[in-house]
C-alpha cells in the first residue's frame, strides 16, 4: 500500500514486515525518550555521574560516534572535492550515517548538560579559548551542512520528486554540494580536533594533557587523523549490514575497496603518530608531573592492556589488514579489519574520557568506580535505535543507493 | 592570550599551618554556612555531596602503635595566570580577577557542562546534581544568607573565597573614606572560624600580610605544584610524610626541607595493645 | 491543483522565514533562560539591614563567645568573638551550625505538647501553657498532699552550678524530693578527686596555656574536651612556630583519635590502666629523686610511711609505689615497654611546667575516681599546684546563695527519706548522683518509685551508657515530664512535654567551663524573638510553683528567671571581676593582678548591664604561687593518703563487716592501699570466650553525641567510612579483623551481654587490636530524616561496671563479639 | 558572539574564531540563498529553462 513511495524499479519487502522489524527500535526509542524525559524533569541525579565522574557514558558515545560518522565528510571531501567517482555510489549512505551520528551527539550532548535551556550560552556568551565552544560550533555548523545534504536525498523520493519545486530545488542544490561539501570539510576537521583537543589542554590531568603545536595539543590531530581513519571503515561496514540485512548487492565492490583503502593508509599514519605522541607523553609529560607511567595504572581496573589493546591489537593489526590487497579484498578479512579499525578508535575515545577521569592526580586522593544507570544506558542506546530507523526508513523510500536497481534487476 | 597575574594589583590568597589543624571540620561547616549551600538528607555519597571546603584524612601508612593521621582542608586553590577549569569553560562562567586573583563561578550564566570539574585536579569543583533542599515548611531556608545567591540544580559552584565579604569590607572602607583594605578586614569564612588559628588569609602581593611571609617559610607548600597551576593556596608542614603527600614525586625525587624539621617530624609512640 | 499546492508550500516556506527572522523566537529562548535562573522552588533570601548580636554558646558547658549576624530579624550566620576570653575567634562546628537547630522547624516543639499516642511513637497533640502547667502542678501538689513528695525525680542535664540547674534542684528540694539526679559528667569525677586529694570544692582548673608539657590521659583535647573553643585555640598557641617555644604534647588512649594522631607523642595503652601508668611515672619519678621535696616534705601527707594517733604503722605512697608500681610490673598492665615508661617519666619531672590532665573523651560521661587521683598525683609531686602551668586551686565562682528555703512537714519527711539511686549512701559516699541506680532501682522494683520525673536539658535514652536500661525505667513511670526544646528521644517517651527556648532565643549563664584556669560566668541573651509557643523553663519553674503550693512558690520569690540570675550574680559584683575582655591581654596570661582587674563599673545594675551586653564576667588567672593553706583536707595537706576515704570505708565497714564495705564499694585492694590512689582492674562476671573482644565508643568533635542534636551541617564532615548511607562503621585493627576472617566493608552484628547492633566495618592501623570502636552520636530513632536512622548508637550495647569508690559507670569496657552478616 | 554582547574582545583570538565561523555561516547562508532563488526562478519560469 506504501508502494507509490518505494523507488522504481527497486523490490522493497511487505510493509507489515517492515513494520514488524522497526518494533525493536522502536523500542529502544521509547526507552531513551523516558530516560530523557528523566533526565530533563529530575535533573541529572538520575544518571551515576558524579563530581569525580564528571563526564560519563554519554561522552564516550559521543566521542564515538562522531569520529565514525566522519565518514561522512570524508567520503564527501573524496567524492567531491577530489572527484573519486566510484564513491558517488556510497555518497548518499555516508551522508546519512553522518546525520544520524551528528544529530545523535547534538541530542545528548544537550541532555548533558545541566541546564539545556541555557544551552545557547555556548553560543551566546562564548569563550573561544574553550575547545569545548569550537566544538559546539562546528557540531552545528555541520549537522546545518549534513542536512543541506541530506535534504536532496530525502527529495528524490518518488512522491516528491513528482513536485517540480521540490525537483528543481534538489537538483540545483545537489549542483553546488561541492561547496557544502567544502565547508562541512572545514568545519568537520576542526571539531573533530577540538574534540581531541578538550583533552590534551587539561594540563592539570596529567593522563590526558598533551603538548602541542600553537593552542592545538598533539591530541587535536590525532582526533582528526583518527576520524578520518576510521569513519570509512564504519562507512563500510554500515552498507555491508545493510547488504546482509536486504541480502542485496547495493554497492560496486570498487567503492568499498578504495574505502578500505584509504582506511587502512590513514589508521597506519595515525598508528605511527599515535605511537610517537604515546612516547613523547611517556618520556616528556608524565615525568614532569611527578609520576611514573605505571602509576596510572596502580589501582582500578583500567591497566596499561587498555593501550595494547588500543593501539597494537585493535590499532596495527587492522591497519595490516586493509593495507595488504588480498587480505582487504576478502570479504571476511575486510569486515574483521573494519571493525577491529572501529573498536580501536571507540576503545581511544574511552580511555581518554572515563580512564582520564578515574584515575585520582592528588596523591591523597582515591580511585572511584562508575557503572551506568539504565537512564544512561537508555539515551545511549537510543542513538541506534534511531540510527537504523532512519537507515531503513531512507533505504526504503529513498534511491539511496544509486545502483542498486541495475545491480539487482527486478525480475518481472 | 596567557595573561599574567603579576601585573595585578592584589592576589589574595591563604596560608593552611597542618600542624595546628585539628581536622575538627568547623571550616567545612562554617563555609557551608557562610555560602547557602545545600545539605541533602543524606550527605555520605561523598562523590556528590557539596563542599566548598573539604577535609582530606590522610595517614603515615604505618601500623599500630605507628601510624599517625593528618589533615588536608582544601578549598578552592585559585590557582594563578591560567587556571585549568577558566580557559575551559565554554560560556564564560568562570573567569579570574586579575585585580584580586579570586576564581569566580557565575551560577546562572553556568550551562552545567562539567568540563571544568573534569579539568580541575584538586576536586574543588562540585555539581549540583538536585535542587537544593529546602522543603517548604520545614523552615530551614530562614537562614540563608542574602549576600550568596542559592544555586539551581545543574549548575557547578566552587569556593569564592568569600568574595561577598571583599565587598563587604570595602563598602566598609569606602564608607570610612579609606580606598585600602587592612589586613584582617577581609578574611574568608574558613578563616575566621578556626578554631585554632590555622587559615591565615589577606594578600599574598602585601610583604606586610602575614600569609606572604608564611608562604615563604621553608615549611610551606602547595598542592600539586609540579602542575604549574599555581594554586594561592599554601600549607604549612613540618611534617616531612605530610609535606610528600601534597604532589606525585618520582623515587628519590623529594627532599626532606631541612635538618630541623626532619626532627620536628620524629614522632615518637610508645608500643601498646 | 498545481496551483494551490505551490501556494501551499509559499506559505510555508514564507511562515518559517517570517518567525525565524521575527524577534519571537529568541525572545522565548532568552525568557526561558531567564526563567531558569529565577526558578521558583530556589529559596530566595530576603535582604534587609544588617547587624550582629553578641551572645554565649551553650551548647555545651563550653561557653565560646559568639557573634550572630542578622538579616532583620533573620539570623543568618554564627561567628566566634574576638572580644571573648573563651575562645578568641573560633569556634567548634557544632556552634557553627547552631542555626540549623533553631530553625529546623521539624526537630522542634512549636508548643506545649500532650502525648496521644504510645510512649517513644511522638504522637503530640497541643495544648495551652495553661493546661499543661496545670496538669503537672496538681500532679506535684497532690503526691504533696499524699505524703509521698519524694515520688517526684528530676534528671537535670544542666551544666553544674548552673542557675538553671539551682534553679531545678531547688524545686525538687521546695517540693520535698531528694530525688534530684544529673546526667553523668567528668565534672563528678574532678569534685571528687579534688576533694579527696585537697579537700577543695573548686572546680579542675588547667591552666593549659602556659604549660610546656602536656600529658593527657584520654582528654579528647581536640574531640571537645573541657571548652572546645578554649582547648583547640591552646592548641593552636603550643603549635606557633612563630610563637613561644612549643609545648610538648603526650596523649594517653588507646586508639588514634585526632588527639593522639596530632599529639607529638602518642602512648597507647591498653584502656582502663592510665592509674597503673600514672603510678608508674611516679614510681620512676620517686626513685630518681625526680619529685619536688619541698611540696612533698611541706605541704603534703602520706608520701612517706606513717604512724597514726592509735600508734599504728601505715605505708606511704613512696613505699606503696617503689613496690607495687615499678616500670616492669607496669609495663605488664599497660602493654607499653618499661624504657618508654622511663623516659615519660623524665620528660615530665624534667619539664619546665609540666601537667598531667585526665579525661575520658569529650567528658559528656564520667570517669574513674583513682584513675583521676592517681593522675592528679603527679601534678603533686613535681610541685606544678597553684603554679603557672600547672594545675590551679580556685574557690568556687562567687555567686550568691539563693535565700533558705521555708520548711513544712511534708518536705521534712520527704528530705528525710533515702536517695532512691543512694548517692551518699554508706556505700556511695561520695557521689553526688547516680543516675544507673535509679534506673535500675526503677526497673527491678515492682511498682516504680519514681510517680513523676522530669527531665530538663537531657536526653538520657539517648545519652545515657546503659544498654538501653533508662528507656525501660521511663516505660514504667507513670507520668514523664520533658522540658526539651527538641523532639528528641527521651521527650518522644513523656506524657507531658513544656519546651524550652532554644540557646539563641534564651538568656541563660554559663558558670566556669570545664577545665578553665581562672573564675569566669557566661551570659548569654536571646539573639532572636522565640519562634515558637516555648518558653524558658526557668520561668516555667516559677510559675509552676506558684500553682504547686504557696510553700513551693515562697522558695521561688522572683517574677522571673532574669530575677533569678540577678539574684545569685549579686556575689559576682562583691567579688569584683572584669566584664569586657580585649584580646591583646588574654586572660591566662598572668600579670600578677596586674591584668586590669580595676573593674568599670560601680554599681551593681550597672555591672549587670554590662554582663548583659558583654556576656562575660571573668577574673584574670590569679598570679600567686604558694602553697601556704591552700588545702583544706583535714590536716589541710595534699593528701597521698586520703582520710576522708579512711573514715567512709570505716564508717560502712561500721555497720557490716570490713570485706563486705570493700566488695559493695568496688575496691578489691586492702589496708591503706585503699585511701590511696591505685590501679583497680576493671571487674567483670562476663564470660570471655563468648565475648572476647571489647567495644569503646568514641566520641568526635564533628558530631554531637550530647542531649543536643548534630546540625544537619556536620553530616558533611564526616568521613564515608564511618558512615554510609544507614550504616555506621566500627574501626577495627586489621590483626583483629584477619583473626575474625573480617575484611573492610563486611556488615557485622556487634553482640554484647547488653544486646546487639548492627554495622559496617572499616579496617583502621589507628585502632587498638582487640577493641572495637564505635562512634557516638548516630544512631538516633527521634529527629528528622536528617538524623534518624543515620548508623547506631553505642549506648545501646553497653553494659557498664562500677567504677570504684564513686559508684560511677564504666562505661568505656563492654565485652562484644563480632558476627558477620 | 555579538560585537555588541559585552563578552566580545577586539582580540585576535576572538576576530580569528568568529571571522572563519562567520565566512562559514555566510558560504552556507549564500549557498542556500542561491539555491532557492535560482529554484523560485525556474519555478516561475523566468530565466533559466527548467533543466529536467
Amino acid at each position: 500500500m506504501d508502494s507509490v513511495l518505494i523507488p522504481a524499479g527497486v523490490k522493497r519487502c511487505s510493509l507489515k514486515l517492515f513494520l514488524l522489524w522497526t518494533l525493536p527500535w522502536l523500542g529502544l526509542l521509547a526507552w531513551g525518550a523516558l530516560s530523557a524525559f528523566l533526565c530533563l524533569w529530575k535533573g541529572l541525579n538520575q544518571t551515576n555521574m558524579t563530581n569525580y565522574f564528571a563526564f560519563a557514558v554519554w561522552i564516550v558515545f559521543d566521542l564515538s560516534v562522531i569520529a565514525l560518522g566522519a565518514g561522512a565528510f570524508f567520503t564527501g571531501f573524496l567524492t567531491y572535492i577530489i572527484g573519486k567517482k566510484e564513491l558517488k555510489d556510497i555518497i548518499n549512505i555516508a551522508v546519512i550515517i553522518g546525520f544520524i551520528c551528528y544529530s545523535g551527539a547534538v541530542a545528548m550532548l544537550g541532555i548533558d548538560i545541566g541546564q539545556p535551556i541555557r544551552g545557547w550560552f555556548i553560543f551566546w556568551h562564548a569563550n573561544v579559548h574553550s575547545m569545548l565552544t569550537e566544538v559546539s560550533f562546528c557540531i552545528t555548523c555541520y549537522l546545518v551542512v549534513l542536512i543541506i545534504e541530506y535534504v536532496p536525498i530525502i527529495l528524490a523520493n518518488r512522491k516528491l520528486d513528482e513536485v517540480p519545486d521540490f525537483h528543481l530545488f534538489g537538483n540545483n542544490l545537489h549542483r553546488i554540494m561541492a561547496v557544502f561539501a567544502a565547508t562541512g570539510v572545514f568545519l568537520s576537521f576542526f571539531h573533530q580536533g577540538s574534540l581531541g583537543g578538550m583533552y590534551g589542554v587539561m594540563y592539570a590531568r596529567p593522563f590526558a594533557f598533551r603538548e602541542g603545536f600553537y593552542v592545538w595539543p598533539w591530541t587535536f590531530f590525532l582526533f582528526i587523523l583518527s576520524a578520518i581513519a576510521s569513519g570509512p571503515s564504519f562507512l563500510i561496514l554500515c552498507t555491508k549490514l545493510v547488504q546482509g540485512i536486504t541480502r542485496k548487492k547495493l554497492v560496486p565492490e570498487k567503492a568499498f575497496q578504495t574505502l578500505a583503502k584509504i582506511s587502512g593508509w590513514l589508521l597506519a599514519s595515525y598508528m605511527i603518530l599515535k605511537i610517537a605522541d604515546t612516547l613523547g607523553w611517556i618520556y616528556g609529560v608524565i615525568p614532569k608531573a611527578g609520576m611514573t607511567f605505571m602509576d596510572f595504572f596502580s589501582e582500578g581496573p583500567y591497566g596499561v592492556w587498555l593501550l595494547i589493546c588500543e593501539i597494537i591489537i585493535f590499532g596495527i593489526i587492522p591497519a595490516v589488514i586493509l593495507l595488504i590487497p588480498k587480505a582487504r579484498q576478502h570479504q571476511g578479512w575486510l569486515i574483521t579489519g573494519c571493525l577491529m579499525n572501529c573498536t580501536g578508535i571507540v576503545l581511544n575515545r574511552f580511555v581518554l574520557t572515563i580512564v582520564t577521569l578515574a584515575i585520582p592526580v592528588m596523591p591523597f586522593d582515591k580511585f572511584v568506580s562508575y557503572l551506568p544507570t539504565w537512564q544512561e544506558w537508555g539515551i545511549s542506546l537510543a542513538l541506534i535505535g534511531f540510527g537504523v530507523l532512519v537507515v531503513s526508513l531512507s533505504y526504503r523510500y529513498l534511491p539511496v543507493f544509486p545502483k542498486e536497481a541495475e545491480l539487482n534487476p527486478v525480475a518481472e | 592570550m596567557k595573561k599574567g597575574h603579576d601585573q595585578g594589583k592584589h592576589k589574595y590568597g591563604m596560608v593552611i599551618d597542618l600542624d595546628k589543624c585539628t581536622g575538627c571540620g568547623t571550616c567545612m561547616v562554617a563555609c557551608a554556612a557562610e555560602n547557602n549551600v545545600s545539605v541533602r538528607p543524606d550527605e555520605s555519597d561523598k562523590q556528590r555531596s557539596i563542599a566548598w571546603m573539604l577535609l582530606y584524612k590522610i595517614d603515615n601508612g604505618k601500623e599500630f602503635p605507628d601510624t599517625e593521621t593528618s589533615y588536608f582542608p582544601r578549598p578552592c586553590m585559585h590557582c594563578d595566570d591560567n587556571p585549568p577549569c577558566v580557559s575551559v569553560c565554554p560560556a564564560t562562567a568562570t573567569k579570574i580577577d586579575y585585580n584580586t586573583g579570586i576564581v569566580s563561578q557565575i551560577y546562572t550564566r553556568c550551562i552545567g557542562c562539567r568540563y571544568c570539574i573534569a579539568a580541575c585536579p584538586y576536586h574543588a569543583r562540585t555539581f549540583n546534581w538536585w535542587d537544593g533542599y529546602f522543603p517548604k515548611g520545614k523552615g530551614l531556608d530562614r537562614y540563608l544568607s542574602p549576600e550568596v545567591s542559592p544555586r539551581m540544580r545543574g549548575v557547578v559552584e566552587k569556593c569564592s573565597f568569600c568574595h561577598h565579604r571583599l565587598m563587604r569590607a570595602k563598602d566598609q572602607a569606602y564608607a570610612e573614606g579609606r580606598k585600602e583594605l587592612k589586613e584582617g578586614e577581609y578574611i574568608t569564612a574558613c578563616a575566621e572560624a578556626c578554631p585554632a588559628q590555622a587559615i591565615s588569609f589577606g594578600d599574598l602581593n602585601n610583604p606586610g600580610h602575614k600569609v606572604s611571609r608564611l608562604s615563604k617559610s621553608p615549611f610551606a607548600f602547595r598542592i600539586l605544584e609540579k602542575l604549574g597551576t599555581n594554586p594561592k593556596v599554601y600549607y604549612l608542614s613540618t611534617k616531612d610524610w605530610v609535606r610528600k603527600m601534597a604532589d606525585n614525586y618520582l623515587p628519590g625525587e623529594f627532599k626532606p626541607v631541612s635538618k630541623a624539621s626532619a626532627s620536628a617530624d620524629k614522632k615518637t609512640t610508645l608500643q601498646g595493645g | 491543483m498545481e496551483l494551490s499546492r505551490r501556494n501551499f508550500i509559499k506559505f510555508v516556506a514564507g511562515g518559517a522565514a517570517g518567525t525565524a527572522l521575527s524577534p519571537l523566537p529568541w525572545k522565548l529562548t532568552d525568557d526561558i533562560a531567564i526563567w531558569t535562573q529565577n526558578w521558583p522552588w530556589v529559596p530566595d533570601p530576603s535582604t534587609g539591614e544588617f547587624t550582629n548580636v553578641n551572645s554565649v554558646c551553650n551548647l555545651c558547658p563550653g561557653g565560646c563567645g559568639i557573634s550572630v549576624r542578622k538579616v532583620d530579624t533573620r539570623a543568618v550566620k554564627i561567628d566566634g568573638r574576638t572580644d571573648y576570653p573563651v575562645n578568641p575567634g573560633g569556634i567548634c562546628p557544632l556552634g557553627m551550625g547552631g542555626l540549623q537547630l533553631l530553625y529546623n522547624k521539624t526537630i522542634r516543639y512549636p508548643g506545649p505538647m500532650r502525648r496521644i499516642g504510645p510512649k517513644g511513637k511522638g504522637e503530640f497533640v497541643m495544648i495551652t501553657w495553661d493546661e499543661a502547667l496545670d496538669i503537672l502542678a496538681k500532679r506535684i501538689s497532690n503526691l504533696r498532699k499524699k505524703g509521698m513528695p519524694e515520688a517526684v525525680a528530676a534528671v537535670d542535664g544542666n551544666q553544674r552550678m548552673s542557675t538553671m540547674s539551682v534553679m531545678v534542684e531547688r524545686l525538687l528540694t521546695s517540693v520535698g524530693s531528694p530525688n534530684y539526679v544529673t546526667t553523668p559528667s567528668i565534672d563528678d569525677t574532678y569534685l571528687i578527686s579534688n576533694l579527696l586529694l585537697q579537700g577543695t570544692d573548686g572546680p579542675m582548673s588547667y591552666d593549659l596555656e602556659n604549660a610546656d608539657y602536656v600529658l593527657s590521659f584520654g582528654c579528647g583535647l581536640l574531640e571537645g574536651w573541657g571548652a572546645p573553643g578554649r582547648v583547640m585555640n591552646a592548641w593552636g598557641l603550643w603549635h606557633d612556630s612563630a610563637g613561644k617555644t612549643r609545648a610538648k604534647i603526650v596523649q594517653v588512649e588507646s586508639r588514634a583519635s585526632n588527639t593522639a594522631s596530632k599529639a607529638d607523642r602518642w602512648v597507647a595503652s591498653r584502656p582502663g590502666t592510665d592509674a597503673a601508668l600514672a603510678l608508674g611515672l611516679a614510681h620512676v619519678i620517686i626513685k630518681n629523686g625526680l619529685y619536688n621535696s619541698r611540696f612533698i616534705n611541706n605541704f603534703s601527707f602520706g608520701f612517706e610511711n606513717w604512724t597514726s594517733a592509735d600508734g599504728k604503722d601505715h605505708v606511704g605512697f613512696k613505699s606503696m609505689v617503689l613496690d607495687k608500681y615499678s616500670p616492669d610490673q607496669v609495663a605488664k598492665i599497660t602493654g607499653l615497654n618499661p624504657e618508654d615508661i622511663v623516659s615519660l617519666a623524665k620528660d615530665f619531672a624534667r619539664a619546665k611546667a609540666p601537667i598531667a590532665i585526665y579525661g575520658k573523651g569529650k567528658d559528656d560521661l564520667d570517669g574513674g575516681v583513682y584513675e583521676c587521683m592517681a593522675v592528679h598525683i603527679l601534678n603533686a609531686l613535681v610541685g606544678n599546684i597553684n603554679k603557672p602551668g600547672g594545675v590551679l586551686i580556685n574557690d568556687p565562682l562567687p555567686l550568691s546563695r539563693l535565700p533558705e528555703i521555708k520548711q513544712d512537714a511534708i518536705f521534712k519527711q520527704g528530705l528525710g527519706k533515702p536517695r532512691i539511686d543512694q548517692a551518699g549512701s554508706l556505700q556511695y559516699p561520695f557521689a553526688g548522683s547516680l543516675i544507673n541506680n535509679l534506673t535500675n532501682k526503677i526497673i527491678k522494683s515492682p511498682k516504680s518509685p519514681v510517680d513523676t520525673i522530669l527531665i530538663f536539658s537531657a536526653n538520657p535514652v539517648y545519652t545515657l551508657p546503659d544498654g538501653g536500661a533508662f528507656k525501660e525505667a521511663l516505660e514504667k513511670i507513670p507520668f514523664v515530664i520533658s522540658f526539651s526544646p527538641f523532639r528528641d528521644e527521651t521527650s518522644y517517651m513523656a506524657d507531658l512535654v513544656l519546651p524550652d527556648h532554644t540557646y539563641l532565643e534564651k538568656m541563660v549563664d554559663v558558670v566556669w567551663p570545664t577545665g578553665l584556669q581562672y573564675p569566669f560566668y557566661g551570659l548569654s541573651k536571646p539573639v532572636v524573638e522565640p519562634l515558637y509557643n516555648t518558653r524558658n523553663s526557668g520561668d516555667v519553674i516559677i510559675e509552676l510553683s506558684k500553682r504547686i503550693d504557696s510553700t513551693v512558690q515562697s522558695a521561688f520569690p522572683w517574677e522571673n528567671f532574669e530575677g533569678v540570675l540577678k539574684a545569685r550574680a549579686k556575689g559576682l559584683f562583691k567579688a569584683g571581676g572584669l566584664v569586657t575582655y580585649d584580646n591583646m591581654n588574654p586572660a591566662w596570661e598572668r600579670k600578677k593582678y596586674g591584668n586590669g582587674s580595676k573593674h568599670n563599673y560601680t554599681s551593681f545594675e550597672e555591672m549587670w548591664t554590662k554582663i548583659k551586653a558583654g556576656g562575660l564576667w571573668y577574673q584574670p588567672v590569679h598570679g600567686f604561687d604558694g602553697w601556704e593553706g591552700l588545702f583544706k583536707t583535714p590536716d589541710r595537706k595534699f593528701e597521698f593518703f586520703s582520710k576522708r576515704v579512711q573514715l567512709a570505708v570505716d564508717e560502712y565497714a561500721g555497720k557490716t563487716t570490713y570485706k563486705t564495705a570493700l566488695k559493695n564499694m568496688g575496691i578489691t585492694v586492702t589496708g591503706d592501699q585503699v585511701c590511696m590512689p591505685h590501679y583497680e582492674a576493671v571487674s567483670s562476671d562476663v564470660n570471655m570466650s563468648a565475648y572476647p573482644l571489647r567495644m569503646m565508643p568514641y566520641e568526635m568533635i564533628n558530631l554531637a553525641s550530647g542531649w543536643i542534636p548534630s546540625p544537619p551541617f556536620l553530616y558533611k564532615t564526616i568521613f564515608d567510612n564511618q558512615l554510609k548511607g544507614d550504616l555506621s562503621f566500627a574501626a577495627v585493627n586489621p590483626k583483629t579483623a584477619t583473626e575474625y576472617g573480617l575484611k573492610q566493608g563486611d556488615r557485622v552484628i556487634i553482640k554484647s551481654p547488653a544486646g546487639e547492633v548492627e554495622a559496617g566495618l572499616s579496617l583502621s592501623d589507628g585502632a587498638m587490636p582487640g577493641i572495637v570502636y564505635l562512634p557516638l552520636g548516630f544512631g538516633h530513632t527521634a529527629y528528622d530524616e536528617f538524623l534518624r536512622g543515620k548508623g547506631v548508637n553505642p549506648n545501646e550495647i553497653i553494659d557498664a561496671e562500677k567504677d570504684p569508690l564513686s559508684g560511677h559507670s564504666v562505661w568505656w569496657n563492654t565485652h562484644v563479639n563480632l558476627v558477620r552478616i | 558572539m555579538l560585537p555588541f554582547c559585552f563578552e566580545w574582545l577586539w582580540g585576535i583570538d576572538h576576530i580569528i574564531f568568529f571571522g572563519l565561523l562567520y565566512l562559514a555561516l555566510v558560504i552556507i547562508g549564500l549557498g542556500l540563498t542561491f539555491v532557492g532563488i535560482k529554484t523560485f526562478l525556474q519555478v516561475v519560469g523566468i530565466l533559466w529553462e527548467k533543466d529536467m
